[in-house]
């Protein structure tokens, strides 16, 4: 019942976002966008800052998956779905699981497209170790989606949840986003760090079991007004 | 599906009950009961707590004081298979406007459980929307969409039926179908519960009126001639 | 109760009179000199903080569960508390470094994760103030992720190369400043408590005002 | 008033602390830091950093004090305003 559940809602959030890929296409937009961005602050007469490329990458993730998270709830607030699901007889939490693999399938391609593009704009030898790269990103994408699904989805019934969702998940999240940067900083040196690397995925694993732990625990009281 | 195995009850009961916001009250020290074969109409002004009390009902909320029992037990001690024995049409209309209508059944009804074979064509053909059936629900008119919202939150045969202004915008033609349809629920057995601020549409409909105003219970008594004039004579000084 | 608190008040006063005195008589440390003292206040703040985020996460915890009302009060109360001993400790922090490594501000991971915690108990107050009805349960979600971070945050020191002196120092004293540090770790710990009372006690005037309001709109 | 009474005692009792920093500025001052025990990179005098450390944990816990005394003050005001109008009712 549980996974068919999660899964249901997964399926659900995919039927409705092949009708328009509305989410999907302004999310990569934004991404791109952040990218440029700061392609603009750190690099200095062509050639980019070092290390640079593995905070982009990050920021990119950070930024955009917030702007999808705001996105995705919207869409469970009009109609006000989201309590129609909170009706079902189904353990909440695999409402919470639904969600949250939904926003990791769409986070995972945005970056499918963000790492590509970082690596070439910034000459960044991303893929020297394709599967700590993959590890890193996979990482620190569940940990950002665990804690931002969570909130997004207490906040649908707030006022300025907006504003609120940022201000409450990044001081949570930068840990995170410390621990992916710095793993994937360790990447890019010549040659590639790869113990720092695995220490820094050996954080995030620790990150996401709390994060995953307390979301699961939580999300029932907390989507009880 | 074994979650709504011995999930049922015959009655709701309101004890003591109570919500507040803060410094704004909702409702307070309510206590209702209704049986299987009622249709109780919560009648009261705008932001008299109506709405409230319906989501403390569909255990969307939970009360400040006091609280709610299904057939004599609190909502804590039936766990999720309670929900599978509620069925709320609210304002809202808990559609997903993107999908079309046979998506948005075919997806509640394995929410609950259940095989959506025959059960959803069933329910669009009671909704009338057979040949619309895979046009995306943002194309519908407000009659069509309520329509379809009232086949949604009726899909799993809930015994509580709770109905929060379902009037709302619909020409007299709908209001008949959707006050047929509730006639038809009580005598088969449900518990209707129906907030409503619109007094004609509730005369001759609801077997039990309950009057709120403020958040307080102000009467409580069987549904007879000259509802009309009784309300205004108890809510109408407002 | 009511009763301890006079007297604990003015004890927790005399302390803070008294410890200037007390910290002027331990020992200068043999590199840093006088600047170090900072550490008699600067770390006992820490202390006082992680104990409010402490009693702010559990209180949390219990009022998600519980719903109880009492325990969302004292959760605000360490929330906001949380908040003025880690302001303590970040601005005593900066003044120790401005002497001792020659910079205000130093990027290394305990001053960035220790900012990023006191923001977060600053976001628990802020979605009190701007969340609307039912934020009690949002400030209550923050309230415990805050609290599953900070084990990270004490041992994030230790992971990352640093040049922020290691948690360990403490255990390994001299007896001559640990006789002061841990006199100005009671004064900090008593002060938490006596502050705890009060907004508490605030906490629970504003409460007993809703329910007037409330007995009013009757 | 019970607590009122006893904020504003706090309030001075700390207040009363403060020649203890004027003493500490004698002592930090007076050469019991051995020259050359400090480096030559960094000549800051520590003292004033020091106070400040300390002035400033007074300052944050007066200011927080003033706060709830005044957030207090404001929930009495208003109990009182309500209590006044209730009989009328």
């Amino acid at each position: 019942m549980f996974f068919r559940t999660a899964w249901l809602v997964l399926r659900k959030d995919i039927a409705i976002e092949a009708k328009s890929f509305e989410v999907l296409t302004t999310t990569l937009f934004f991404a791109v966008a952040c990218v440029l961005i700061f392609a603009f602050a750190f690099v200095k007469e062509g050639r980019p800052v070092e290390d640079a490329a593995a905070g982009i990458l990050w920021i990119a993730i950070a930024f955009s998956g917030t702007l999808a998270l705001g996105r995705t709830f919207e869409r469970e607030r009009y109609g006000e779905t989201l309590r129609a699901l909170l009706l079902a007889p189904a353990p909440r939490a695999a409402l919470y699981v639904g969600k949250l693999l939904g926003m990791l399938a769409l986070l995972a391609i945005a970056e499918a497209l963000l790492a590509p593009m970082v690596a070439l704009m910034f000459q960044a030898a991303l893929f020297s170790r394709p599967l700590l790269l993959v590890g890193l990103l996979a990482g620190g994408t569940l940990g950002f989606c665990a804690v931002g699904t969570l909130f997004a989805a207490m906040l649908v019934r707030a006022r300025s949840r907006d504003v609120l969702l940022p201000i409450l998940l990044y001081p949570i999240i930068i840990p995170v986003i410390i621990a992916g940067v710095r793993g994937t900083a360790a990447l890019l040196s010549t040659p590639p760090d790869d113990a720092t690397a695995i220490m820094w995925l050996g954080i995030l694993g620790a990150f996401d079991t709390v994060f995953l732990t307390l979301s699961l625990w939580t999300f029932e009281p907390l989507m009880t007004e | 599906m074994d979650v709504t195995v011995g999930v049922d009850f015959d009655s709701v009961q309101l004890v003591d009950v109570s919500r507040h916001f803060g410094r704004r009250r909702a409702l307070a020290n309510i206590s209702l009961t209704a049986g299987a074969g009622d249709i109780v109409g919560l009648l009261g002004p705008n932001g008299a707590g109506k709405s409230t009390l319906i989501t403390l009902l569909a255990t969307l909320a939970a009360p400040s004081k006091g609280e709610v029992r299904y057939g004599g037990q609190p909502a804590s001690r039936l766990g999720p298979a309670l929900r599978t024995r509620i069925g709320l049409l609210a304002h809202e209309l808990h559609l997903y406007p993107e999908l079309s209508a046979r998506q948005n059944l075919v997806f509640f009804a394995e929410l609950y459980g259940l095989d959506p074979r025959g059960l959803v064509d069933a329910a669009l053909e009671s909704a009338g929307l057979t040949d619309r059936a895979d046009d995306a629900v943002n194309g519908f008119s407000r009659g069509m969409r309520q329509r379809l919202a009232l086949e949604r939150a009726l899909l799993h045969r809930p015994r509580l039926v709770l109905f929060d202004e379902p009037f709302t915008g619909l020409d007299d033609h709908a209001v008949g179908l959707i006050a047929d349809r509730l006639r038809a629920l009580a005598a088969a057995g449900a518990i209707v519960v129906l907030a409503t601020h619109d007094l004609d549409l509730a005369d001759g409909l609801v077997t039990r009126v309950a009057l709120i105003r403020n958040g307080r219970l102000i009467s409580d008594e069987p549904a007879a001639p000259g509802l009309r004039a009784r309300y205004r004579a108890q809510v109408g000084a407002h | 109760m009511k009763k301890a608190f006079g007297p604990l008040a003015a004890l927790v006063g005399v302390m803070f009179v008294a410890a200037p005195f007390v910290v002027a008589n331990a020992p200068y440390e043999s590199t840093m000199g006088l600047v170090q003292k900072i550490f008699y206040f600067h770390v006992p703040s820490w202390f006082a903080m992680f104990t409010a985020i402490g009693i702010c996460g559990v209180a949390s915890l219990y009022h998600l569960f519980k719903n109880s009302p009492k325990a969302d009060r004292l959760a605000e109360a360490a929330g906001e508390l949380a908040v003025l001993f880690g302001l303590m400790g970040l601005v005593t922090g900066p003044l120790w470094g401005r002497k001792s490594w020659g910079v205000w501000w130093q990027w290394d991971a305990k001053l960035t994760i220790a900012l990023l915690l006191e923001m977060t108990f600053i976001s628990g107050i802020l979605v009190r103030k701007y969340g609307g009805p039912g934020s009690d349960k949002l400030a209550a979600a923050v309230g415990i992720f805050g609290l599953a971070v900070t084990p990270f945050v004490y041992e994030a020191v230790n992971i990352w190369r640093t040049i922020h002196p290691l948690t360990s120092v403490v255990p390994t004293l001299s007896a001559a400043m640990a006789g002061p540090f841990w006199f100005c770790v009671s004064a900090f710990m008593l002060l938490l408590v006596v502050l705890l009372t009060l907004r508490v006690n605030l906490g629970a005037r504003q409460a007993a005002l809703d329910e007037l309001y409330l007995a009013q709109e009757d | 008033m019970y607590l009122r009474r006893l904020l504003i005692a706090l309030t001075s009792l700390m207040l009363c602390a403060s020649p203890a920093f004027a003493v500490q500025t004698g002592v930090g001052q007076g050469g019991f830091v051995p020259v050359d025990s400090v480096p030559l990179a960094d000549q800051l005098p520590a003292a004033p950093l020091l106070i400040t450390a300390y002035a400033f944990v007074w300052i944050a816990v007066m200011v927080y004090l003033f706060s709830i005394w005044r957030r207090l003050n404001k929930v009495e005001a208003d109990m009182r305003a309500l209590a006044q109008k209730m009989p009328q009712r």
